[in-house]
């Protein structure tokens, strides 16, 4: 391996938890978005990096699977970012707050 | 011979059946009438079955009632010398009272429940008297109970009257409790419940149990026959009608607690203990009530309390070993209470329903037949020489003076002064009722025209009762007399133990009960021919009211179990259990209302606890890898 | 027995007729008459069968089974529909089958709403409570044990009166709390079994003889008591029992006091004892205890109810805790009196029930305070309700006597003073029901105008309880045959060690 | 992926292949009867062919097998969508749902599911899972006239893909520790000796994360409520059915090869089970909204599937897989009730709209009020034994503490399961107020609700046959 696995995995961990504090600090939901995709990076790269460690290749194919999956869950986000804009007129996550209890 | 026992016990049975069933249907001359017979031919076939049976017992069992493991018991009968005499007395006494209750209750719209008691009266009494097994005299015992309860409430509108009948449900019910454990005693111990075999074996038991026993049955029969401690119910029975009175708290219930006593005569006289608390509380009771009735002013009350005073000596005479003396006084007694109470009731009405002898007066007038007949009852209670009441009393103080120790001497003495304040009672009602004028006040309008003449069945059947109380004596003249000791004859070996006293000290005592009666009745003249509002002392209201025995039950026990209900009733089954279940319920309703609000809405706390929960994990595992190794 | 055919599963049969019979009801939902006229025709042949077996395999009996059938049901968990019938199911069966007729009549005018649901609960209450007595099968036991609770529930929640609702709800809670410990309790025996011996079943006959790991036998058999005895009901879990018979309609009140309390005690002597001999014996004494508390505790608290179906409810906690004395001292007299004890307070609580629907539906009201003067307006009715009223008290001659008698004579001979505070206990039943007498037999009428007196349809109801109740008084020998060697079993294994304290 | 082995995944196919033709046709075709009859028809298909046709071949590609374990399963979700698109005709066609889009993500939902269902690697469980659950972030959110359903969506939505996100970590994790995906191996990582071991651990951390979040286990279960309530009423069915159902039945697989390592995991499943019972129950006994009870209810009901899954022997999954299509066949019957007494103007989900329903609809309020004992585990419904099942696991598994548990969550539970019931037949004789009187509900729904309250009632009193069945797949 050219770089060790440990480094990989550290990188990949550290780009996961950036993507989960984007998640949890921002309101906007577009943001919130954002860092999945970024904790979804993460995970590829770590699954890279497991799969040149294991001297594999059926770790590299899950992360292709893994672009196709992120594509859609984009395009289901964005068509719910725009109903949620036309319905409530703003992005921010917790203006929906009628259901509860 | 067997079936016709049968007989005797099932007329009375039939009789109330019909009557309670069918009664209201029938017109109140059929139901009375079937009443009457159904007693009457009970007393016809009693006096012949004693005619057929000359003096051996028989014993008949129809149907097992109770059976299991080795517990045996049923509906058997035994007429033998002790159980024939006082068949004959119930029968005879209920038949009279059956006749004179169809005048008394002349008026009354619901004769039919009324005959249909009494006449269930009679049945359970009979049960007591008949029964072989001590099962089926609990049987009897309970039922008279019963009906007591039911015909003292008879005029059930008033409330009154209700709460007489409950009181004395409830009060015989504490005395048939004892006789119930000493009949679980006596089953455990001896493994019968047969009264002969009781008898026979009961020299196997230890001297404690003896006691215990005797102690145990003295308190089942001080309930019934209201003694000292569970008296407080005989005087307001009096709410009941008059033949009720006369019937069961003259003559047969109050009876009972000394019958099971003579029953049992054989085990109790093993416990001298036994025999001495016996003699000690019917000696008590006797001075309780003659001292109660000195001062009663309602003319039924008088006669309650005499007749506890009267049983009480027949206690005394169980106590003092002589079995036979008990029953020769309750005989006698019997006829001529009956006959007092039914005069009692010839009285009331012809003062227009006046219960209150200081308002009475100069009814010797009114009716001369009521006069002579309550005066020869009268003198029969206080034991004037030569009736039926002076032997079988002065037979009784004979039996405890015979005795010849200190408590026996003792008791005579109380004894005697009861004798005397009896006579002194006796003649103050004779006084109050019969002599001076009409005291009657002025009548409410409803009453003034009602004094049409008592119907002819009340007043005739006075007459045969006097009698039979005057010449009660003939039954057990003392040694020495032509004809003596009948009835110790008749008993024998059930009579209990021979009374041996020199000729020479029955006639002093009754020299000495003679002179009391005399003393008694001069005192009564002095203070009462002539009529004075009756004293409102201190002591005369103590006296009134019973030395007060009813406030201090209410405070010994209704007030503590009242409370101990409210306390398990509120304190506990609400406060305690429901309240800690309910309270735990709303705990955790308010809990749940906790978490659920949780659920914010917002979608960041969701976020935030999702990444709360992987933390979590993480923390786990990695504490785990390090920890677990 | 010769002439039954074996293999046509008579029990399984009787116990499945009320269900048809209640879907009949459901079918039949157009017109009201025609279910009551269903219900009636179906308790009738249910009370018949039961009247026919009684006639047939009532005499005095071993402890062997009279009929027993034994159906495939699920090989997988090894539960089979094993249903039996002895000498005290017998009996238990009968009354069943008397009260249930009893219920139905009662309610013949009275309940109007959503009738055809009614009676088909009733006669789902009557399956589960058959279920109950004949099956043998711990997991036939525990589901039949449970159909009982959802009629009960519905027909104290729909028919019931003001706190209708909360009184349901308790009942059902109380009692499934107790019966979810016992479902791991039969689970716990039943892996037991399976561990040692490697056959997995339900089997009562099989489970009896399983070694239990020592720590968990006393734990197991707690729970299957506590579960019967919030049943029974136990003292300290009764407070269940009076809201529910207050608040239930008529017929549910009669068969909740005259059946569904007798499982309790049922269960404990099929099920509790013969499976945890050992700890069964060392809980003799708190059952001692527990049931002399109860017979005082119900009767003084009764002696404070206002209304009249409370008072009678907690009559009822105090005689059941004379059944439970008299199992607790284990000598055959008094098991064999609280086996009759069961089927006498069955009768005269179920008969004073259904009275104090009648009295309630006439005088709108269960206050002792607002009724009264009942003689006056309604004396044959009032002649039943003395009569009842007596026999509940135990007076001698009429039904509970004998069974408390035999009670106390058993347990006197076991312990001298349990006999004699049991036979104190008398005075306590005397207070209560002399005050309900009094509250709705004497006193003034409260208005001039007569009610209408007995019905013949009330008339029907009472007058065979009357005889039952006499008959039970002067003669129970005749309903005691088939036990009595099943009493002097149980007091064997029971006393066995040293017997009652 | 040879012929043989494409094949052998034929049924699956053959659902995914109707869902995009029907999906083609609805451009034309805008008729829903028609088009839910084919869905069905599909279903049928895909049902007989599970059952009827061996497959040649066991394993599909290293990720799918195609053994009886999954064939049972693909035969109980084709009948769970086959079910939701009868029960829910009239629902859509009020609602005006594109017949198209609705049917064929119902199917492309039970495709989803039955490759969950039958995966034998990570990838294939990744790939399942998400094949549905996309799905169902559309389904939601597919009524467009109601907010809550917007915001359920949204919900669902961004929990959901945060959920992917922790789920693929951990399978990379697992593949860095293990080296391959296929599952009885990829346990090999967590064994004691392996150098890799915290990352297997950890691995495996995230994965229960994951499914704690699908199944609705108590500390990741706050979606739960919030999108029963703003989801349409087929759907939050098909929700509670299907996708707990599926990942459960995915779950046993895991857990199957695990062995061993079961010791690092119990507390957790421990924690996860307690909590969810309790706090379950909790919060649904003050619930004033039917939709949201059930949904607090179904958290309840996941901590019980959870206990049964302490007991590593086979009866154990067989206690699993009994509750889950127990679970299965209750949850749609309680919203097939829903969605039939749903009108024009939306669903009764408050719980004074029930006041009176048993006597004006007597057979769907009796099926609602069984379907409600059958939740509380009240025999003679199918609840008892599905709950006997598990208890005897737990006990089995040594686990009495966490089986007093159950006893007390079960105990309370009854509470709100009877507060429905309370409503409809014992509340005052008043008729609900004006706001959503109940629909009477077509003969179709009343149907599919009888096919469940017979199913539920069957599962009560004669188990028999199921269990032999499941006996024989594992």
């Amino acid at each position: 391996m050219i770089v060790p696995f440990a480094h990989v995995l550290v990188v990949s961990a550290v780009m996961f938890v950036l993507g989960l504090g984007a998640v949890l600090l921002r309101r906007n939901l577009i943001l919130i978005l954002i860092g999945v995709e970024i904790m979804l990076n993460g995970v590829g790269l770590a699954l890279v990096g497991a799969s040149a460690l294991w001297q594999r290749a059926d770790g590299q194919v899950l992360v292709v699977f893994l672009m196709a999956l992120t594509a859609a869950e984009v395009a289901i986000s964005l068509a719910m970012v725009v109903a949620m804009k036309r319905r409530k007129g703003s992005l921010d996550a917790d203006v929906f707050r009628d259901l509860r209890g | 011979m067997a079936n016709l026992l049968y007989l005797l016990l099932l007329l009375p049975l039939v009789g109330g059946l019909v009557n309670a069933l069918v009664g209201m249907r029938l017109s109140r001359r059929l139901s009375g009438g079937l009443a009457v017979a159904a007693v009457g031919a009970a007393a016809a076939l009693c006096l012949w079955l004693y005619w057929l049976a000359d003096g051996q017992g028989t014993r008949v069992s129809l149907l097992a009632w109770l059976e299991s493991a080795d517990l045996r018991v049923g509906f058997g009968l035994l007429f033998d010398r002790l159980s024939a005499p006082m068949a004959l007395m119930v029968t005879a006494v209920s038949t009279l009272i059956h006749l004179y209750a169809l005048g008394y209750m002349r008026a009354e719209a619901d004769h039919a429940r009324f005959f249909a008691l009494l006449n269930l009266f009679v049945f359970a009494m009979l049960c007591i008297v008949l029964a072989d097994n001590l099962a089926l005299l609990f049987l009897g015992w309970e039922g008279v109970g019963f009906c007591s309860y039911g015909l003292i409430g008879y005029w059930y509108r008033e409330p009154k009257n209700a709460d007489a009948g409950k009181k004395a449900f409830l009060v015989t019910r504490v005395g048939d409790v004892f006789l119930a454990v000493a009949l679980l005693w006596l089953f455990a111990s001896l493994g019968t419940l047969d009264i002969d075999a009781l008898n026979a074996r009961a020299g196997a038991l230890a001297p404690a149990a003896l006691t215990g026993i005797s102690l145990l049955l003295l308190g089942g029969a001080v309930g019934k026959s209201a003694q000292l401690p569970l008296m407080t119910w005989l005087p307001d029975a009096m709410a009941g009608p008059t033949p009720v009175s006369a019937l069961i708290h003259a003559a047969t219930m109050v009876t009972a607690g000394v019958y099971l006593l003579c029953r049992l005569f054989p085990l109790v006289s093993l416990s001298a203990a036994g025999l001495q608390a016996i003699a000690l509380v019917g000696a008590l009771t006797a001075f309780y009530g003659a001292t109660c009735a000195l001062r009663q002013r309602e003319i039924k009350r008088v006669l309650a309390y005499s007749t506890m005073s009267q049983v009480g000596f027949m206690f005394l005479a169980v106590g003092v070993g002589a079995a036979s003396g008990a029953m020769f006084h309750l005989l006698t007694h019997a006829f001529f209470k009956a006959l007092l109470f039914m005069a009692a009731g010839c009285v009331i009405a012809l003062a227009g329903h006046e219960n209150d002898i200081t308002r009475m007066g100069g009814l010797r007038r009114k009716s001369p037949l009521v006069f002579w007949s309550f005066l020869a009852g009268a003198l029969c209670l206080a034991g004037v020489p030569l009736t039926g009441g002076f032997f079988s009393k002065d037979a009784i103080l004979l039996a405890a003076f015979s005795r010849g120790d200190a408590f026996h001497w003792s008791v005579y003495g109380l004894g005697a002064l009861t004798a005397l304040l009896t006579a002194l009672y006796t003649f103050r009602l004779v006084y109050l009722v019969f002599a001076g004028e009409a005291r009657g006040g002025e009548h409410p309008a409803g009453h003034a025209g009602h004094d049409q003449p008592l119907p002819r069945v009340m007043r005739w059947t006075l007459p045969p009762l006097a009698a039979l109380g005057l010449a009660g004596g003939l039954l057990n003249l003392p040694a020495g007399w032509p004809m003596a000791g009948l009835l110790d004859g008749w008993l024998g070996p059930l009579g209990g133990a021979e009374v041996r006293a020199s000729h020479a000290l029955e006639l002093t005592l009754m020299g000495v009960a003679t002179a009391l009666v005399l003393v008694g009745w001069l005192l009564a003249r002095r203070w009462y021919a002539r009529f004075r509002p009756p004293a409102q002392g201190g002591l005369d209201r103590f006296l009134l009211r019973g030395w007060m025995a009813d406030r201090a039950y209410a405070w010994l026990w209704v007030k503590p179990y009242l409370a101990v209900g409210w306390l398990l009733h509120r304190g506990v089954d609400e406060r305690l259990i429901d309240g800690g279940l309910d309270g735990a319920a709303r705990g955790i309703g308010r809990g749940g209302r906790l978490v659920a609000a949780w659920a914010t809405g917002r979608l960041s706390s969701y976020l935030t606890a999702l990444a709360l929960g992987l933390g979590a994990m993480l923390a786990y595992f990695l504490v785990r890898q390090w920890a677990g190794g | 027995m010769a002439h039954f055919h074996a293999d046509f599963p008579w029990l399984l049969a009787l116990c499945a007729f009320p269900l048809l019979g209640a879907l009949a009801c459901l079918a039949l939902r157009r017109s009201d008459a025609a279910c009551r006229v269903a219900g009636l025709v179906v308790s009738l042949v249910v009370l018949g069968v039961c009247g026919w077996l009684f006639v047939l395999l009532g005499g005095p009996r071993g402890t062997g089974w009279l009929l027993h059938e034994d159906l495939a049901w699920i090989p997988r968990l090894g539960a089979r529909l094993t249903l039996g019938l002895d000498g005290l199911s017998l009996v238990l069966v009968l009354l069943t089958a008397c009260l249930v007729v009893v219920g139905v009549l009662v309610s013949w005018r009275r309940e109007k709403r959503a009738v055809p649901l009614f009676y088909a609960l009733l006669l789902t209450l009557e399956s589960g409570i058959l279920g109950v007595f004949l099956s043998l099968d711990l997991l036939l036991f525990y589901l039949f044990w449970e159909i009982m609770l959802i009629p009960m529930f519905f027909l104290i929640g729909i028919w019931g009166h003001e706190r209708r609702v909360y009184a349901a709800v308790k009942f059902f809670l109380f009692t499934l709390a107790g019966s979810l410990l016992m479902l791991l309790a039969i689970l716990g025996v039943y892996l037991a079994h399976g561990h040692q011996t490697g056959e997995y079943t339900f089997a009562l006959a099989a489970l009896q003889n399983t070694i239990l790991p020592a720590g968990w036998a006393p734990w197991l058999y707690a729970a299957f008591l506590l579960a019967f005895a919030v049943k029974v009901p136990l003292v300290p879990l009764h407070t269940w029992l009076p809201d529910a018979h207050t608040e239930a309609p008529t017929a549910g009140s009669v068969i909740l006091a005259g059946l569904l309390l007798k499982t309790g005690v049922y269960g404990l002597i099929r099920f509790g004892f013969p499976l945890f001999p050992g700890p069964a014996r060392d809980s003799l004494p708190w059952l001692a205890a527990l049931g002399l508390a109860g017979l005082f505790w119900g009767a003084w608290v009764a002696f404070r109810q206002q209304d009249a179906k409370r008072l009678v409810a907690y009559s009822s906690v105090s005689h059941m805790g004379l059944v439970v004395l008299g199992l607790a001292v284990a000598t055959p007299i008094a098991c064999e009196g609280s086996f009759l004890q069961m089927l006498n307070h069955g009768l005269s609580t179920g008969a004073l029930f259904a009275l104090v629907g009648m009295i309630a539906e006439r005088a709108g009201t269960r206050r002792l305070d607002e009724l009264g003067g009942l003689w006056a307006r309604a004396p044959v009715l009032a002649g039943f309700f003395l009569f009842f009223a007596l026999a509940a008290m135990g007076l001698p001659g009429l039904n509970n006597f004998a069974g408390e008698f035999l009670v106390l004579v058993g347990a006197f001979r076991a312990e001298p003073w349990l006999g004699a505070l049991g036979a104190a206990g008398m005075v306590f039943a005397a207070a209560y029901m002399l005050r309900l007498m009094q509250g709705v037999l004497w006193g003034p009428p409260r208005s001039a105008e007569p009610w209408r007196d007995l019905s013949l349809r009330e008339g029907l109801v009472l007058a065979p309880l009357a005889v039952l109740v006499l008959w039970l008084g002067t003669h129970p020998a005749t309903f005691q045959d088939p036990f009595r060697e099943l009493a002097r079993v149980l007091a064997a294994s029971l006393g066995g060690a040293g017997g009652a304290p | 992926m040879s012929l043989a082995e494409l094949f052998s995944l034929l049924p699956v196919l053959v659902l995914a292949g109707a869902s995009l033709l029907v999906l083609m046709l609805g451009l034309w075709l805008k008729h829903l009867p028609s088009l839910v009859a084919l869905g069905v028809a599909a279903c049928a298909a895909a049902g007989a062919l599970a059952v009827l046709v061996p497959p040649e071949v066991m394993e599909v590609g290293g990720m799918f097998s195609a053994a009886r374990y999954a064939r049972f399963f693909l035969v109980l979700w084709a009948g769970v969508v086959a079910w939701t698109l009868l029960s829910s005709v009239r629902y859509a066609a009020a609602r005006r749902f594109q017949p198209g889009e609705w049917v064929s993500l119902l199917l492309f939902a039970g495709a989803g599911m039955a490759l969950l269902s039958a995966a034998t690697s990570l990838v294939g469980m990744f790939l399942g899972l998400e094949a549905f659950t996309l799905v169902l972030y559309i389904l939601i959110a597919f009524h467009r006239g109601s907010a809550a359903g917007t915001e359920a969506g949204l919900k669902y939505l961004v929990l959901g893909v945060t959920a992917t996100a922790v789920l693929a970590f951990g399978v990379a994790l697992v593949y860095a520790s293990a080296g391959t995906f296929h599952l009885p191996e990829a346990m090999a990582g967590v064994a004691g000796d392996s150098p890799l071991r915290p990352l297997g651990l950890l691995g495996w951390g995230m994965l229960l994360v994951a499914i704690g979040f699908k199944v609705s286990l108590v500390p990741f279960h706050l979606w739960t409520p919030d999108v029963y309530q703003g989801a349409p009423a087929p759907v939050a069915g098909l929700l509670a059915a299907g996708s707990k159902g599926a990942m459960f039945s995915a779950v046993v697989g895991l857990l199957a090869g695990i062995g061993l390592g079961l010791r690092d995991l119990t507390p957790v499943l421990w924690a996860l089970s307690g909590l969810s019972m309790l706090l379950g129950t909790l919060a649904a006994l003050r619930q004033e909204n039917v939709k949201r009870m059930l949904a607090y209810s179904s958290v309840v009901h996941m901590g019980f599937v959870l206990m049964g899954l302490l007991d590593a022997g086979p009866e154990g999954q067989e206690a699993v897989v009994f509750y889950l299509v127990f679970y299965a066949l209750v949850s749609l019957g309680a919203f097939g009730v829903l969605t039939a007494f749903s009108g024009e103007e939306g669903e009764p989900q408050q719980l004074a709209a029930f006041r009176g329903a048993g006597y004006r609809h007597p057979f769907l309020a009796a099926a609602l009020a069984v379907f409600m004992l059958a939740l509380a585990g009240v025999p003679p419904t199918g609840g008892f034994m599905a709950k006997l099942g598990v208890f005897a696991a737990a006990i089995r598994a040594g686990h009495l503490p966490l089986a007093l548990v159950g006893v007390l969550a079960s105990l309370v539970s009854l509470v709100y399961y009877l507060k429905l019931v309370i409503a409809m037949y014992m509340s005052a004789e008043g008729a609900p107020p004006s706001g959503s009187p109940l629909h009477r509900g077509t003969r179709l729904e009343a149907a599919c609700v009888g096919v469940c309250l017979l199913g539920v009632l069957l599962l009560g009193l004669a188990p028999g046959a199921l269990l032999d069945w499941i006996g024989s797949l594992l």
